[in-house]
């Protein structure tokens, strides 16, 4: 494993020390618990929106702090939730009077983790609602398995909801809008290598010259096939097409496509892979009105893409298109 | 032949110590089926736990549970840190303000933890989860506690049938926490949560502190 | 190699296509021969500010097309300067009245090449001057050298300058300030692992796990030395001392800070590494006023990073702060 | 016995030919002191000159160099295009509008070409550029052209001296182009262009066109 870090105990903490450096002027942070909140916070009248879960998948979600997204980001340690006492921190520092809706995604961990924080600042007598991201169709969706991951889809709802919050919507409103993204937001990814965890040292799982692994998540987990590696036109299609099935998406959809690099891809790979998305939509008629292209949601220093497809309307595209001020998003 | 807070406390360090020497193995575990941290989170967690008891040291069993339990929940994260967290909090409920624990009470304060972590985890029988180690401990513990076994004992008998349940999760597939998304895949590897509760307990036996 | 791509030979036109239908409100492509033009060029009354080189370097040049930065990029083949007429097309698509101002990384091909089409462009009436970035304090400045190369310090030249550009300020003014800028910028960086180039098929150096390469530049070329890998702060150091060095910048100093990524290296790396800097810096008593962190200035897939310092003054600052309207910065 | 258009035309397809067949290890050469894209930017730009000689046949010698100079100057990019390209307009014009080339036309398009490079680059004997496998090329045309050797044979000489020249670049230190960022670790290798010159010369001569 060769990484620019100094120990894997206190990355987290390194990266918070230099985003602090460098975002003087859109966030703050603390390290005990560890926590990024929006320079302003609380903003009084408005709903604070917190998110959170392990490290390792930056801009997620410390990058998408600030105005019009976030108002805290709770980073565990990498690919591990943090835990309630880290969450309630989050919630009472940004407490604002007007309730926190929190954004967890769809993880053992992370639901238990958030889930008993709200449970505990709610005694304490804060409004605080969670609602939970499950975009990935690679996981079967059952009373059997712990259920869809949180995936790509988790920015597109920080966004949407930020805005949502930003302009003063009540917590029934966000929590009601931010349920309607999920509902309508579907992922798909593939890797072509894995990640490595600091402290495990080497790659979550290897794969061959000639194999990727489709159906993967942001934590290093195996995908749901080993297939033979294939071009950018094979493999856009492989994402592509579950997605489509599993909303279902259809002709004269209006939609955002987010096309992400898990990290290594580059930028020049996934434009490309997104005009190929681009080309298959346009061959379906669904009509992509909105797009997000880069590496938003990642899993450390993998290299592999995702697709996401959020379904379109009126209010959720004029949302998507408020103004936003955070490291990663901005406009 | 009851067992103390001190000998609680000289479990738990026991316990923390196995975990740490086994943290490559458990990350390991994970490493295959999950995401590679469930060695590194136990290990952070109860080394907060072994110095927690280096300044504060609760004087009842239940008490020593709970400041573990609290100690766990604000350090572990993940899945296991919310579940191994509720364990403690319910054997710490369930043993009160007992100043010493007989074989019963261990048991009891078994049942308890494994009632916490299906009632968090909703994990049943077979889903290749802690739960799979819990279930036979417990089993085991109750039985041998009914038969007028002492606290080493019983703790013992539970030790050994985690063992043999954590090893039996190789073959599963799994149903919950992160191992399920695999699918089929999960079959062929121990569950790392069922392996490191089967370490704990061998660990607060061989302690012999109990 | 795994890349996600169709043909090492469609690589850059794919690219391109991927990035018109992501950015149809900033920027236009062309593919033959391949151009990123701002969606409304030319910009009447203001100077055109055009900058390219070999692909590989995204977001460079072509994400920094856009309102107060470039009016348009010409992309190469990966690693490989554009040709004359590619650049003679860019300056006709943006012939404003106001000329032309052309920024050149400083290696043999760009500069020849963009020199080229600046003279033959001339010979047809344009207005059109050159600026050299060689900001890589790792190459040794002297005749019997190739000169410095132009690595990330080129991003700070095209934003600055584009700002000044976009405030309708003369061909002379541009020149002037593209000019400061390059004398005042300095950069150096590490490389952990080799990018693969595409139609090569392998990584262009290999190094153990226990290695890095040291002064790198942004085209697989091995660096000047090679090193046992280090710590984080043993990596920024060793990138800052030469770069303090060099201009000198001194105690009192107001300076810009980029942390850039080449690739692969993720952002929880490169914010611990841009605090290990700022904390440096602070040090020194040199003052960090502005930063950039994140993958502005990069090599495919290489993982490492470089450290950039530009010494500031009003003016620069100013034109910094001025708004930003491209894929890859926006403010 | 002179050179005509049609001559240069099965020369600079043979050319093609070489460079194709060299691609890899053009990119090769490329790789460990540069950028690993020599043989991709001269395949690239042969391709370009062959099919633009599919379409439009030149009919002088001059006219065809000067086809081959702007194809490859529009093709190629990097270092090499704008330097091979310069090299090909300024023998265009050492030629003129003869309609055959005897040996000493020959051995004038050489140094002419030779010059353009060198006011280009601004390389020197020893600099580790293709200027190493021209020189001695240009030195052996020109002695072969002044012993009354006719354009096959002046030809032959200089492709076995920029062979010559192409392979003594390999213990040299780089002062120009990429490789010279490297320094002393660009000795021990060929460099790229010197070799692509030996390879077209040598392409030539072989083609048995001239
Ligand atoms: N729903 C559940 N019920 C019981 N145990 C679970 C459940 N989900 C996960 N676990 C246990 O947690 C272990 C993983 O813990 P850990 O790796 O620390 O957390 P995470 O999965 O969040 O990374 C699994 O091996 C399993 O034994
Ligand atoms: N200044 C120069 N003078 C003569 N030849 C040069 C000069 N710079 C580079 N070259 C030649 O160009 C070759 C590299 O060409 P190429 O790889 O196609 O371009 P680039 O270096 O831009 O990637 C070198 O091997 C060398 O022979
Ligand atoms: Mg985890
Ligand atoms: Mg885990
Ligand atoms: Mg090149
Ligand atoms: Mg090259």
């Amino acid at each position: 494993m060769k990484k620019i870090i100094n120990d894997p105990a206190t990355v987290v903490g390194d990266a918070l020390r230099g985003m602090a450096a460098a975002h003087p002027e859109l966030l703050r942070v603390r390290t005990d618990p560890a926590l990024i909140v929006r320079a302003d916070a609380p903003v009084a009248g408005k709903v604070a929106l917190i998110s959170g879960g392990g490290s390792g998948h930056e801009p997620l979600h410390g990058g998408f702090v600030g105005a019009g997204m976030l108002t805290a980001a709770v980073p565990g340690a990498v690919f591990t939730s943090p835990t309630p006492d880290a969450v309630q921190a989050a919630i009472s520092e940004t407490e604002s009077g007007a309730g926190a809706l929190l954004v967890v995604k769809n993880y053992t961990g992370d639901v238990l983790n958030f889930e008993t924080a709200a449970e505990l600042a709610g005694l304490e007598g804060a409004d605080v609602r969670a609602v939970i991201v499950d975009d990935d169709v690679a996981v079967k969706d059952s009373t059997h398995t712990a259920g869809r991951r949180g995936v790509g889809g988790t920015v597109l709802v920080e966004k949407i909801v930020g805005a949502a919050a930003e302009r003063g919507e009540s917590l029934e409103r966000c929590e009601a809008i931010a349920r309607r993204v999920v509902g309508q937001v579907r992922s798909m990814g593939v890797a072509l290598t894995g990640p490595t965890v600091p402290h495990a040292g080497e790659p979550s799982f290897t794969l061959s010259e000639d194999e990727m692994e489709i159906g993967i998540g942001i934590h290093g987990e195996p995908g749901r096939r080993r297939l033979p590696m294939e071009s950018a036109d094979g493999i856009v299609a492989k994402l592509l097409e579950p997605i489509l099935e599993d909303l279902p998406f259809a002709e004269g959809d209006d939609v955002l496509l987010f096309t992400n690099s898990m990290g290594a891809t580059p930028m020049i790979e996934l434009y490309g892979a997104h005009g190929i998305a681009e080309r298959l939509l346009a061959e379906r008629g669904v009509r992509v009105r909105r797009r997000l292209v880069g590496p938003y949601t990642t899993s450390l220093d993998m290299q592999g893409m995702s697709l996401t497809l959020l379904k379109l309307d009126e209010e959720l595209t004029e949302l998507w298109d408020d103004p936003v001020r955070t490291a990663a998003l901005h406009w | 032949m009851g067992c103390t807070a001190t000998d609680v406390i000289g479990a738990l360090r026991a316990g923390a110590a196995a975990v740490s020497a086994h943290r490559d193995e458990l990350i390991q575990l994970d490493r295959v089926i999950g995401d590679a941290d469930h060695g590194e989170n136990m290990d952070r967690g109860f080394r907060a736990v072994v110095s927690k008891l280096d300044t504060a040291v609760p004087e009842t069993p239940g008490a020593v549970l709970k400041q573990v339990a609290t100690t766990l929940i604000s350090t572990v994260g993940g899945a296991s840190g919310p579940l191994y967290g509720t364990a403690f909090l319910r054997a710490a409920a369930a043993v009160g303000d007992a100043l010493e624990l007989d074989g019963p009470a261990v048991a009891a304060a078994l049942q308890a933890g494994l009632d916490g972590v299906v009632a968090r985890g909703k994990a049943v029988a077979g889903d290749k989860t802690m739960v799979d180690a819990l279930i036979p401990a417990v089993d085991a513990a109750k039985a041998a506690a009914a038969d007028g076994a002492g606290p080493a004992r019983v703790l013992a008998v539970a030790a050994e049938a985690a063992k043999s349940g954590a090893e039996a999760t190789e073959p599963l597939v799994a149903r919950k926490g992160r191992a399920s998304y695999l699918g089929e895949r999960s079959a062929g590897h121990v569950d790392p949560g069922a392996r490191s509760t089967a370490l704990l307990l061998s660990a607060f036996v061989e302690s012999r502190s109990v």
